[in-house]
């Protein structure tokens, strides 16, 4: 960010309602993604980022609506194209604090191409997938997070299909910090966003975020009920195979930071990059030309 | 017979060296101040297939490759075979072959009718004997076209050196002694039958350059400091050159994991305030398409090169053709406002690119450069301060509006302005956040589904087309202004239609030609007006449906007179002589 | 004044029941022989937000949603807003609205010019009372309606018991009541100074179905047994109909990760010898674009249906549009040959289909289908032996040629045929090995980059659209053969386009049209011969860019006579007073 | 297949030279892939499968050429497709024989996006990588299998990638048969297309092949020498966990089979699926429309 003055200004303290943009949501009566709304604003003003100095990318679903409420720069872009277009933002200025929400259809169905490579770049972002289990938006059809044997409008006989786990996907292809928060515990999901925007690389919380119109009060009840904290239970997130272990746990679902590794993220790769292009001499750009006078 | 125009063409298989040999020749012919041309062409083998080169060089201005080869450098007639298709030869041919070939005179694989006369070299023996290792046979053959067809020789020798500057001063030494074997042996076993001879006069040394490194050149110089893509035939060396000079000036050039990513990373840099392009061909021009609207819809400013290939789907990578027009016009769902804009020679691919990088940035809109492998891969020659004066004058590089005090206050992002174009923030503005959509969405930028905000939206989107077609509206005109018959063709093809039309006019045929350099907003007025002493119009094209043909039916009126199409598919570009014979016939 | 032809408004949010009423009417409307349609639309809110519909019933053949609404049925006159610009109220309006909403007179929101008449009706509260919960307030609204106005009320209380038959007999018991009520505080309390009177004569009950469930069913019928597919709006019915009826006949519907998974599924099952088809919208149909490619390299027989939406980019998924017919024109890369093929009304969406699935199979090539929102989600009534026997008598089915004995010697898959079709073989034919191939392949499939063989091999692929043109060149002529005056339309709009002209004429006006059904390759004969003795011919299409303009600009002559854009963008479909007024005009 | 009859006929003792085409490859002397290739010959002749029955499917790459130098069906497909075209053909005709060859670039860059769904769906097909680390057709840009510092046409500075690891990958999001195998040692990667073949489900073959070309006579050399097979490491492969230990192994580079798990194949969930949807009674196509009429 040459252009602007980003850095020189006095801090104010900046409360909730800065974040706050005018628009209502059109989210239906206990949607999940009220609480990940709600915990991200908290999540930003604990941080105190200049509303100006995020970006927050979306694809399309009921979940990438988010930007909308938000008082940052926003992208409501296409389906399944958030860590693209989020690495194209973080890539052009480091300086950003850059953070991708969607569904998990759009993050793990159509977007799963990119997954593993913004993972393994270590993009210094977070990703927050509002996992519904469901396609909500397009009213009800089958996701890949969704179990065997879901009936939804594309799956009248139950789904055959085993389902992806994002925490176990994303340890796996590297993503360096790796969290699972219930949008039902808002301080919860708060300290994690705090946490996954403070992390430098690529940080990813599955939000759990009930689908009240699609998969019924149940869904909400099912989280509420089976999900612990690792807090409680000691757990090392620094330890890979620990990590995949509670994220599997049978006791059942884990909560809170699973994994964690430092790692130089890629905006810091890619100055290092750049050092080592300019070791040698370099040209005026009109100077380049010479090179093809033979 | 002296002539300053010479058309060589070689083949063989990758261990001869046919490339090289074409590379040396135009770097020599550039350094001595010659115009030159290159083509090379490759067979399906990824490695060691057969490879063959046409260059041209020319004391005058050449605008193309060309037309039939004069000059046939022949190391195998077998690897040559696969080149039949596309080497035009000129009748009489005159053919200089390793002797170690032993087709029989008959077998040989060109047209019967066709006058040849044919001066057979112990090539590979000279280059063994003279310099050690049959890797010089491309030397071999130099000293004698060199010397067979006064070639410049002392450029040859430069560029020789130059080639090998990073060897032992043997290499350099073995390949000058083989191509001094080939001369002497000229000198002392040959008797030249042929009255090709070619002559120039020395000049400056003139810049020698491929389309891709143009286009990639004038990116950089028009201020892009982003840049992703992902490796595709024939656009990669844009790409590659990003990445080796990017990074210098404090740019970025990403290998995303496919053109979705591509384009969405450029999306994501537009979006951050970065001026930002991406190159690609076939099938990546494609998957673009869905991101190509969304960029539109946004009103977000960036430049997509498409260097096309041979289609459809996978087609002929390696090849030629000018039939993604309509793709790059109407590519995408929905009405979604673009600007196409396409290059017309390797000197043009950069002022392209500058001009590209201005329309995406003062009108917020997506550019799509059409240029085509014919362009993106050939080396062509220009003068040396040919390049940052461009032919339209035109080299302005500027940098979006950004909205000021008042605008902020409340800032609306896609404010209704007379010229459609609205100031645009970004991420580190203060003020300035808005969001962005793919989704239809009023001024501020929320989405809507409001009837009368889509009409007014869209309407607004289009506006900016009256505006940029004021601004630049650049066509070529070539041949007299009373000519009765005229010739519109596009990118790539004007070098034949340029060079086909002076022939026409040298020969007396009242005849001319336009080619426009933007595309959409098309120059409308300029063309009608160009169209008004014409009776007849041919629409030249590599594009079998005749797709510039029908779009430009769609708005040009062409009132009583006839309209011809000259459509043919790729592969080859044109020949100079397929325009040239195809117009004449308008006057037997 | 008694008429056999009413258009009722009704808005509401989502807790009212609006479009269930909706639904109820014009399943009574079906089942008393009457013919009805019913549009809905919704507001941003994904669920429980505002939403509207308008319901149409008449004795004669409908062809539109209508004109102007007569009668508007309001819950919530805030509601209502959101769908201002989509109704046109008919002047007078009657209103029928809950006494419970308290926007004063003067704040209503219709347009002041409008006159109305006001029918107060305590809905909430009679549903309150009589049945004992306001999720009954759209009943008592249908017994208003349907005594004010003289509806099906039979048709109306079977529709309600169909409607709740897996409830309980109290949850129908207490909705009849409902609905009871509303007529009896009409016939008790309410003196009709209006007009409007709905005149109908029991017929035998008429088929009920929308777009999207008419041409699966027509896929189904025409022998589809593989579909893959990824939910979009406004196609998704089409998948999980699929999803629900082609397990039952030993088919296959696939929810793939994303539609370059989807077509390439498709593409997969057409190689593997099933009638195979895909279906999506906006940003799914871009996507696909160069896999659409690849089927067209391949000669692959495949059905893709884009139910068009409000473009470009995400644009308003709920809403219609005509704007992607240059995309599937020509939303690939290079020259791509492909069918387009546009439906025109619902029952036209199961010809269409079984059409589509006869040509892509009889020629090998991918065939892509325009509907649309309005298409695909609206309900529509039809006879019940319209469905099987298409407009223009053609519902056959077949299935491709394979080789045979000799063929199958030394099979040549992509062989030269007159058609430009040859025998296609598939996995688990003996003998029938080949390679199939998105890059250019000689006449065994094999790769090639020879010039003259892609050359020939594109004027194969090419070559089957004379033979397609000859045998489908359906196009719906409307008014009489003299007229001066014509418009020529395209899919969905041909309702409005119908009924404009049934009315200029019905005024005297010497006005017809032409709606062609197949798009590419076009009934370029029927017509030139159809514009003969026009001197006006309008286009008029629901693309802002004019899409259908130019693109029938590139190939039909108009010679003299005056060519007039009516293009508007869409996200509203066609008024029939729109059309008729606007031609109306050149008789002023 | 109900219009062939496959199986009716006596059969023939098929030999590799049965299942050779006339073509010639295109590939470079020294290239891996012709290993892969002989090895598919004799996969093919020791299954004994008829030519007719089996489709090979691949995308773009010099790798993907392969299907043309075999005498099978073959669908030389685009760049990135080979996992969604041949489970169009898998579930087109459950009997046909698939098999998937593409390279590293076309799997596992453009075609990430379909490994997971793939692979949980366990669509009964093998797929073979022939994993060279490098884009060959394209003459050699990086591809996601490289190495950090790796430098190629576009990372002229080293790559700064954490490369994607296939078979950590492929065990992680569902596979139920990993392998990998040295393109040099064609009688290992011969035994493994025999298993994977004959296994019921997704099963994949992460193929060392080097490129001579652009990786020059030194990868292959790297490979020989750091390979080893997991036979002789008394390796289970149906523990999970001891497969990704393995597979990761700080030894060198394991070959044979990884991983294998016993689950349903994607076309028989769907026969269960279509008997599901089968038991009530099933109505001509024709009368489908008596549901309209109300
Ligand atoms: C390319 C493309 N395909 C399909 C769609 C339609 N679509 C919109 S949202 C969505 C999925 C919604 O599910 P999810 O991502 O889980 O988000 P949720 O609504 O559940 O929050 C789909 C398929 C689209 N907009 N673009
Ligand atoms: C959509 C698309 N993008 C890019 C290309 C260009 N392309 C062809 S092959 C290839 C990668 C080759 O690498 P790999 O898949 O590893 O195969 P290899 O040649 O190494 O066997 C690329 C990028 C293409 N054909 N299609
Ligand atoms: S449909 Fe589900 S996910 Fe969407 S807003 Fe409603 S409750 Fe939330
Ligand atoms: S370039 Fe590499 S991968 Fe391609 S054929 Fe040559 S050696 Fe094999
Ligand atoms: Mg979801
Ligand atoms: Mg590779």
């Amino acid at each position: 960010m040459t252009e602007t003055n980003v850095a020189d200004k006095p801090k104010t303290q900046f409360k909730v309602k800065d974040y706050k943009s005018d628009t209502k949501p059109i989210w239906c009566p206990g949607c999940g993604d009220f609480g990940v709304l709600a915990s991200l604003y908290q999540a930003l003003a604990k941080l105190n980022l200049p509303s100006h100095e995020v970006a927050i990318i979306s694809g399309i679903g009921c979940s990438s609506r988010l930007p909308g409420y938000v008082a940052t720069y926003g992208f409501n872009a296409v389906h399944g194209r958030i860590l693209p277009i989020a690495t194209g933002v973080k890539m052009a200025s480091p300086e950003i604090t850059v953070i991708g929400t969607g569904g998990d259809g759009d993050g793990f169905s159509i977007g799963m191409g990119h997954v593993p490579h913004a993972a393994r770049r270590n993009v210094d972002m977070t990703y927050i997938v509002m996992d519904n289990e469901i396609y909500g938006l397009t009213k009800g059809q089958l996701s890949p997070t969704a179990h065997v044997g879901d009936v939804t409008k594309t799956s009248a006989y139950g789904s055959i299909e085993r389902p992806v786990e994002p925490v176990d996907l994303m340890i796996n292809v590297g993503a360096s910090f790796v969290a699972r928060a219930n949008a039902g515990d808002p301080k919860q999901m708060a300290d994690l966003i705090v946490q996954a925007i403070q992390h430098k690389g690529f940080a990813f919380i599955d939000a759990l975020s009930p689908c009240r119109t699609f998969r019924g009060i149940e869904q909400k009840k099912f989280i509420n009920a089976n999900t612990f904290k690792v807090e409680d239970h000691d757990h090392d997130p620094s330890d890979k195979r620990k990590a995949l272990d509670i994220a599997d746990s049978q006791e059942g679902i884990s909560t809170g930071l699973l994994y964690v590794e430092e790692r130089p993220p890629y905006d810091e790769l890619y100055k290092d990059l750049r050092d080592r292009a300019t070791q040698k001499p370099v040209p005026e750009i009109q100077d380049i030309l010479q090179r093809y006078i033979p | 017979m002296e002539r300053n125009d010479i058309v060589i063409g070689m083949a063989g298989s990758g261990g001869d060296g046919v490339v090289s040999a074409g590379e040396i020749l135009v770097s020599a012919g550039a350094s001595e101040g010659v115009h030159a041309f290159m083509l090379k062409s490759f067979g399906p083998q990824i490695r060691g297939g057969e490879s063959s080169c046409r260059v041209r060089l020319s004391g005058k201005q050449i605008q193309s490759h060309g037309d039939q080869v004069q000059v046939l450098g022949i190391f195998s007639w077998n690897d040559f075979k696969q080149f039949r298709g596309e080497m035009h030869l000129n009748d009489p041919v005159v053919i200089v072959m390793d002797s170690a070939d032993k087709t029989s005179k008959d077998d040989i694989p060109i047209d019967e009718d066709i006058d040849r006369i044919i001066y057979e070299v112990p090539i590979a023996q000279l280059a063994k004997d003279k310099a050690g290792t049959l890797q010089a046979k491309n030397m071999v053959m130099l000293g004698v076209l060199s010397e067979l067809f006064g070639l410049p020789d002392e450029g040859l020798r430069d560029a020789i050196r130059k080639k090998f500057k990073k060897k032992d001063q043997e290499v350099i030494d073995s390949n000058l002694k083989a191509m001094e074997a080939g001369a002497t042996y000229v000198r002392d076993e040959i008797d030249k039958t042929d009255e090709v001879k070619f002559s120039f006069t020395p000049a400056e040394p003139k810049v020698l350059m491929e389309g891709n490194e143009a286009f990639a050149y004038g990116a950089l110089y028009a201020g892009c400091r982003f840049s992703a893509g992902y490796p595709i035939t024939p656009s990669s060396e844009i790409m590659e050159w990003m990445g080796r000079e990017l990074p210098k000036y404090d740019g970025t050039m990403l290998q995303s994991e496919d053109e979705l990513a591509a384009i969405g990373m450029v999306i994501g840099a537009a979006f951050a305030g970065k001026k930002a392009m991406t190159a690609t061909s076939g099938a990546g021009i494609s998957l673009m398409s869905e991101q190509i609207g969304l960029a539109s819809m946004a009103e977000l400013p960036l430049v997509i090169m498409n260097v096309q290939r041979t289609g459809p789907s996978t087609g002929i990578p390696t090849k030629t053709e000018q039939a993604d027009l309509q793709q790059a016009l109407y590519g995408t769902h929905g009405d979604a406002n673009r600007v196409v804009i396409a290059p017309a020679d390797v000197e043009d691919c950069f002022d392209v690119a500058v001009q590209a990088f201005y329309i995406s940035e003062k009108y917020q809109i997506p550019v799509i450069v059409l240029s085509d492998q014919y362009l993106g891969q050939r080396k062509e020659t220009f003068d040396q301060d040919a390049l940052f004066q461009s032919d339209n004058g035109f080299m302005k590089t500027i940098k979006r509006e950004v909205p000021t005090g008042e605008d902020l206050e409340d800032y609306k992002r896609f404010k209704f302005t007379e010229s459609g174009v609205s100031p645009m923030a970004y991420p580190g503005i203060e003020k300035g956040m808005y969001q962005a959509a793919g989704l239809e969405h009023g001024e501020h930028g929320l989405p809507t589904s409001d009837v009368d905000m889509h009409a007014k939206m869209t309407e607004k989107r289009f506006r900016k087309n009256k505006v940029i077609a004021e601004e630049l509206n650049f066509v070529r005109f070539y041949g007299p202004e009373d000519a009765e018959v005229g010739v519109i063709g596009w990118g790539s093809s004007k070098g034949a239609i340029k060079e086909a039309i002076q022939r026409l006019n040298d020969d007396g045929y009242p005849v001319s030609a336009a080619v426009p350099q933007i595309l959409m907003p098309f120059p409308q007025e300029k063309l009608e007006k160009y169209l008004e002493p014409l009776n007849t119009v041919y629409v030249a094209e590599m594009s079998y449906s005749g797709q510039f043909y029908k779009y430009l039916k769609g708005f040009l009126r062409f009132g009583d007179r006839e309209l011809k199409k000259y459509a043919r598919s790729g592969a080859a570009p044109f020949d100079v002589s397929e325009i040239y014979n195809t117009v004449k016939q308008e006057f037997e």
